[in-house]
């Protein structure tokens, strides 16, 4: 069995290896019966008249009961086994997995997306949401000892906590047609901080790209969309054409001009300044938006004339 | 056993059987296990109904008042009474009535045209309505999930069952040519038995492909 | 031994009537047998082929000798040929058809017209599968997992529609077995006197008459959503793969013990023989052969654990699934038990036997790993999976095949083969055998998919392994089919009954008459009355 | 060989019983039209195949002889029927136990085929109620 590099790896190997050893031991007594036979009741000369005994009760009791006993204790260990493969644990963090002949693509809730890399946290329980574009593919990691087939037109759902960093490889089970062999991808796993540091570095402006433009992506990427159109017509909440240096009458009454601060205070307070004749249902971006791309989105609003 | 110590060597046993009685039970008990695919082959499709209904019973239900119901009852009839008359015509050479044997044979392979022309006209309704399998399903007017996987069963199974219809006319058609040549009497018979056999089974299919498209959906 | 020389019988189903035409249209069970034995041994010398051509690719992770679509139609091809055209049909249909009748004293088959036709739809099965090897071979695994071969540009509908033929030549195989075992006894054969090569036979073939047509309705299904769309398997049209599978494994489960049981029945023929005792737990092992036949109908879902089915039928699957174990297990014990205190002699059958009890049980054994729900999460569709299948088909079928055909391969031809050569040949694809997939066991556990074109540089080594494995057994093969082959014309006369054996088709004349016994014979001991018999053997 | 060649052979079935089982399976088939124009509800299903199921089982004993022949030939129908009868059950512990953890994992992604995309399922301009 390859390294074990996830909780549920321990227990689907221990369970591997109480079977492999009751085989060896079976194993055993069978071969070493055969060859015990043969050579201690080897034909020497004529044949003659043998034993005419033809069965024995008691033995064939043992020998139907004690298999029966082993592998009900196997079954009940395996299915228990087996719900943990499947039940996810609730504070897991949730990843989207598409897969296509021949390469996979994740989708984080950050909005970032990576291709034949899933890139984890050590110690944290993470859900795969998984769905096939194609054909039948199937996720495998050897390491953590998961696997799931991924049916096209159905939601397929598989958790893992990796236990210790490194990277560790992914392969598609199922077979695809031709790219199947090369549809391997890796798992990187990575301490807390690494992951955070590249969740932050991966949900960042690409080199070259423009606040603005970085901006303009994070207003589709983080859902602005939905409420707020750029083309004059209100929404849900306001539109943000023309909104930066616009002034507002606000629902109790007095005005204000928006401004970064006020972009800044909506985006973490969004309930606290609202513009009359909207309801006050945006919720908070605290703590999901980072400074950066709160000045990202400002750029933006600047340009949205 | 009796019977079969007065004709030591008839010309129907075959060299292999030691007796009749023996001939007969095997091909008896061969036509039975031929059923018994028979029934697995459909069983194929009427599982593929039973997962696609389970799932949507709405569409099924929406989708089953397109059938014709008085067509449908018609063709079961139709159907129950041919059975009855093949069981007649076996009942007829036992008593070695030759000539009601050919009549009830012939009404026999009259009911099972009679069945297919009511198919003809039911599928060429469908056909006119697009309401067809798979993708050539062009109907508007069903409402439900995907109305293309009813009709899909709808014709395989009537369809398959048909061909069974038109396999049993050509088999029933023979055993008239043979009864004409006085190839059967009362001490055999077994090829139009088991021609009997299979036909019942074709009308016992029909007996639940009925409720299952044409009532309940 | 005997020290009178045996001679030929003058005049035998062999030579008599001759010419060609006298074969095609023969109604003779033997004849029909033996033409079944070239066709099937034609499929499973050009399985072979493929399966060196693949083992070959797979030598390095980079291109040897053919690219990644070439590859996918070999691995398919393989297993396509040696399912269908090779295994399924390869002990019912040719030495169950050419000993079975014999066994219980028969004259023929209940049906031997029946019999040709099955003969003759198998040959049409296989020229469509050659027809679509033709028109560009087909990729889709023998599975024909949808959507992939929904989409797929290969010649699915021509394969399909073969194999689709090749079934109802064994479900009429089957059908004649059932009536023929229940009507056509000698007279003082009871059904617990008959061999349990019999009793295998018979359980073989209520697997062939009721699972097979739902192979057919099945591929029916997948022709007809190629072709029209039907929405049934095929998930852009609204269907459902998953239930393409159940369809599938419905079938091709208890297809697995269609290719299994026969193989047991031989050795428990070839164990008593050779231990020239009396065999142990008779209907213990008449019973688990009924028993397994009929479990297998209700474990399928276990190819699917983890395919997207609930995990209630998971649970359900592999709960149901352990009781296959049990029946193959008292089977095992109770050959070990005929064996003590016997007379065991090492003939070349015997040799088969004791490789097929060791790799059987380790194909069993692994067999319960991967019926283990969780074990299987990680095994499932790995190399592991490919091992233990070739274990259980190959080590157990193929192995007990050999055996039944060494065995019996005087009775078909009158004449002995080289017993060393055989000897040789016997130890060199015993050893080949596990150098080939002993190794894949590591490979599967260290997550090598399967079907795989390429893999990582770690495989490698055990790759290399495997490959050369491939080629030690392809020499025992070569070295089989020449001693086999030779015997044929210039092997020493074998006489009626060369090993001592008592079953019925040991008392007539090596080879038979065309109407199998002079006079009607009668079953006047017990198959395996060793206890109060002793036949003299006549080489 | 078969231990009982009875004489059951020749059993020849009066007239009468054919007629009367051919005025059962006409007057089940009547009711089973008419009950469907009523509402059970679930058992809608359960009625429809109760007379289906008392239909065959006739047809079967009677026509088909089954009563009066040797025992193996109903032995080995209804074990084909019980393995149907396991084919879709089990398929069904499946198919429709799937959201049994998650609800997500029950359903399909899109219900529809790709080929209504451009088609409304229902064409409400009034041909729709033309079906029979």
């Amino acid at each position: 069995m390859p390294s074990q590099a996830s909780t549920v790896a321990p227990d689907v190997d221990a369970l591997y290896y109480f079977i492999y050893w009751l085989s060896v031991i079976f194993f055993a007594i069978v071969v070493g019966a055969t060859f015990f036979f043969v050579v201690k009741y080897r034909r020497r000369g004529e044949a003659t008249t043998t034993s005419g005994v033809d069965h024995n009760l008691t033995l064939e009791i043992i020998w139907t009961a004690i298999p029966t006993i082993l592998v009900m204790i196997i079954f009940v260990w395996g299915f228990k086994g087996f719900v943990r493969l499947y039940v996810v644990p609730a504070h897991a963090m949730q990843v989207n997995v598409t897969a296509q002949k021949w390469f996979w693509t994740f989708d984080y809730p950050e909005g970032v997306n990576a291709v034949n890399e899933l890139i984890v946290p050590v110690d944290k329980p993470v859900k795969l949401l998984m769905s096939s574009k194609d054909v039948i593919h199937s996720f495998f990691v050897p390491n953590f000892r998961i696997k799931q087939d991924i049916v096209p037109n159905r939601y397929q759902i598989i958790w893992f906590e990796a236990t210790q960093t490194g990277t560790f490889n992914l392969f598609c089970t199922q077979y695809c047609g031709k790219g199947h062999s090369e549809m391997v991808g890796k798992v990187i796993v990575k301490t807390q901080k690494e992951y955070q540091d590249w969740i932050d570095q991966a949900s960042g402006p690409v080199a070259g790209e423009t606040m603005a433009d970085y901006g303009k992506k994070l207003y589709t990427s983080r859902a602005c969309n939905t409420c707020h159109s750029i083309d004059g017509t209100p929404n849900t909440g306001p539109t943000f054409k023309g909104a930066y240096g616009r002034t507002e009458t606000l629902a109790d009454g007095t005005t204000i001009v928006v401004d970064e601060n006020y972009i800044r205070e909506s985006l973490l307070e969004p309930t606290k300044k609202v513009v009359s004749g909207f309801q006050p249902v945006m919720p908070t971006y605290q703590g999901i938006l980072k400074q950066q791309q709160i000045d990202a989105l400002i750029e933006f609003l600047k340009t949205v004339q | 056993m009796s019977n079969s110590t007065d004709h030591e060597h008839p010309k129907h046993l075959q060299h292999h059987f030691t007796t009749s009685e023996q001939q007969q039970d095997s091909a008896k008990f061969g036509t039975w296990l031929f059923l018994l695919t028979e029934i697995l082959l459909f069983g194929g499709l009427f599982c593929a109904y039973a997962i696609y209904r389970a799932w949507n019973p709405e569409l099924f239900h929406n989708a089953h008042v397109h059938l014709n119901t008085p067509l449908g009852a018609t063709n079961t009839v139709v159907l129950i009474t041919s059975s009855l008359t093949m069981a007649l015509s076996i009942r007829a050479m036992q008593l070695g009535n030759k000539k009601q044997t050919l009549t009830f044979l012939w009404c026999t392979l009259a009911l099972a045209g009679a069945f297919l022309v009511i198919k003809y006209f039911e599928y060429s309704h469908k056909i006119h309505l697009g309401q067809l399998p798979g993708k050539w399903y062009t109907y508007n007017g069903i409402e439900g999930t995907n109305p293309h996987v009813f009709f899909s069963i709808y014709f395989l199974m009537t369809g398959l069952h048909g061909i069974h219809v038109l396999g049993g006319m050509a088999v029933i058609s023979w055993m008239i040519y043979r009864t004409n040549r006085n190839e059967f009497s009362p001490a055999y018979y077994t090829p139009i038995e088991m021609t009997g056999l299979y036909w019942h089974l074709v009308d016992l299919i029909w007996i639940f492909l009925f409720p299952l498209f044409y009532l309940i959906g | 031994m005997s020290e009178t020389a045996q001679t030929m019988p003058t005049r035998s189903y062999l030579n008599h009537p001759k010419g060609l035409w006298t074969w095609l249209s023969t109604l003779d069970h033997k004849r029909i047998g033996l033409m079944y034995l070239y066709l099937i041994m034609t499929a499973f010398f050009a399985g072979g082929m493929l399966a060196l051509l693949v083992r070959f690719e797979l030598l390095t992770p980079g291109r040897e000798l053919m690219g990644a679509d070439m590859y996918n139609k070999m691995f398919t091809l393989h297993g396509a040929i040696m399912i269908f055209l090779f295994i399924i049909p390869s002990i019912p249909a040719a030495l169950g058809n050419i000993i079975m009748p014999l066994m219980i004293g028969a004259r023929d088959v209940a049906f031997p017209k029946l019999n040709l036709t099955s003969w003759y739809l198998y040959v049409i099965g296989a020229l469509f599968m050659l027809f679509s090897i033709i028109t560009g071979a087909v990729d889709t695994g023998w599975t024909f997992y949808t959507p992939y071969s929904t989409s797929t540009s290969t010649a699915v509908i021509s394969t399909a529609f073969g194999v689709f033929i090749l079934g109802f030549s064994s479900i009429f195989t089957g059908l004649n077995f059932i009536v023929t075992i229940h009507k056509l006894r000698a007279p003082g054969m009871t059904w617990f006197k008959m061999p349990l090569f019999v009793w295998a036979l018979y359980a073989t073939a209520i697997l062939q008459v009721l699972a097979t047509p739902v192979l057919g309705i099945t591929l029916v299904l997948l022709m007809a959503e190629r072709f029209a769309g039907i929405g049934i398997f095929d998930p852009a049209m609204g269907g459902d793969p998953v239930l393409f599978q159940h369809f599938f494994w419905f079938y091709s489960h208890p297809a697995v013990y269609i290719m299994i049981l026969p193989g047991m029945g031989i050795i428990s023929e070839i164990i008593a023989i050779f231990s020239h005792k009396k065999i142990f737990g008779y209907r213990a092992i008449a019973y688990s052969s009924l028993g397994i036949a009929f479990v297998s109908f209700l474990v399928w879902g276990h190819h699917m654990f983890v395919s997207g089915q609930s995990e209630l039928a998971a649970g359900i699957f592999s709960f149901l699934t352990f009781f296959v174990g049990i029946p193959s297990g008292i089977k095992i014990f109770n050959w070990l038990a005929t064996m003590y205190k016997g007379q065991i002699l090492l003939k070349a059958p015997m040799l088969y036997a004791i490789s097929f009890l060791i790799l059987f049980s380790i194909g069993g054994f692994t067999g319960i790993v991967l019926g283990t729900l969780s074990v299987d999460v990680h095994l499932h569709d790995t190399y592991f999976v490919v091992s233990h299948f070739h274990y259980v088909m190959m080590g157990g079928t193929v192995m007990a095949l050999l055996g039944g055909l060494h065995l019996w391969w005087p009775k078909i031809w009158g004449r002995m083969y080289n017993e060393r050569l055989a000897a040789i040949a016997a130890v060199f694809v015993f050893v080949g055998f596990n150098v080939t997939f002993f190794t894949q066991f590591f490979l599967g556990t260290q997550g090598m998919p399967r079907r795989y074109y390429t893999y990582l540089e770690q495989y490698q080594p055990l790759h290399a392994m495997s490959t050369h494995g491939s080629w030690l057994m392809a020499i025992g093969f070569f070295i089989m089919g020449f001693y086999l082959i030779h015997a044929i014309f210039k092997g020493k006369p074998a006489g009626p009954n060369p090993w001592g054996a008592l079953t019925l088709e040991w008392t007539t004349a090596s080879p038979p008459p065309t109407e199998n016994f002079d006079k009607q014979p009668l079953a006047e001991h017990g198959p395996y009355d060793y206890d109060k018999v002793v036949a003299k053997p006549t080489a | 060989m078969s231990s009982h060649s009875e004489t059951h052979q020749r059993h020849i079935l009066p007239l009468g019983l054919y007629l009367n089982v051919f005025v059962a399976l006409l007057t089940f088939t009547a009711i089973t039209v008419w009950v469907s124009y009523m509402d059970f509800g679930v058992f809608n299903l359960l009625v429809a195949m109760t007379v289906a199921v008392v239909k065959a089982s006739l047809v079967a004993m009677y026509f088909m002889h089954l009563r009066y022949d040797n025992k193996l030939y109903t032995i080995s129908f209804l074990l084909s029927i019980f393995l149907l009868g396991v084919f879709i059950i089990l398929t069904l512990f499946d198919t429709l136990r799937r959201d049994d953890i998650y609800d997500i994992k029950g359903g399909t992604i899109k219900p529809n085929a790709a080929m209504y995309d451009n088609r409304p399922p229902v064409d409400t301009t009034g041909e729709a109620s033309a079906g029979n």
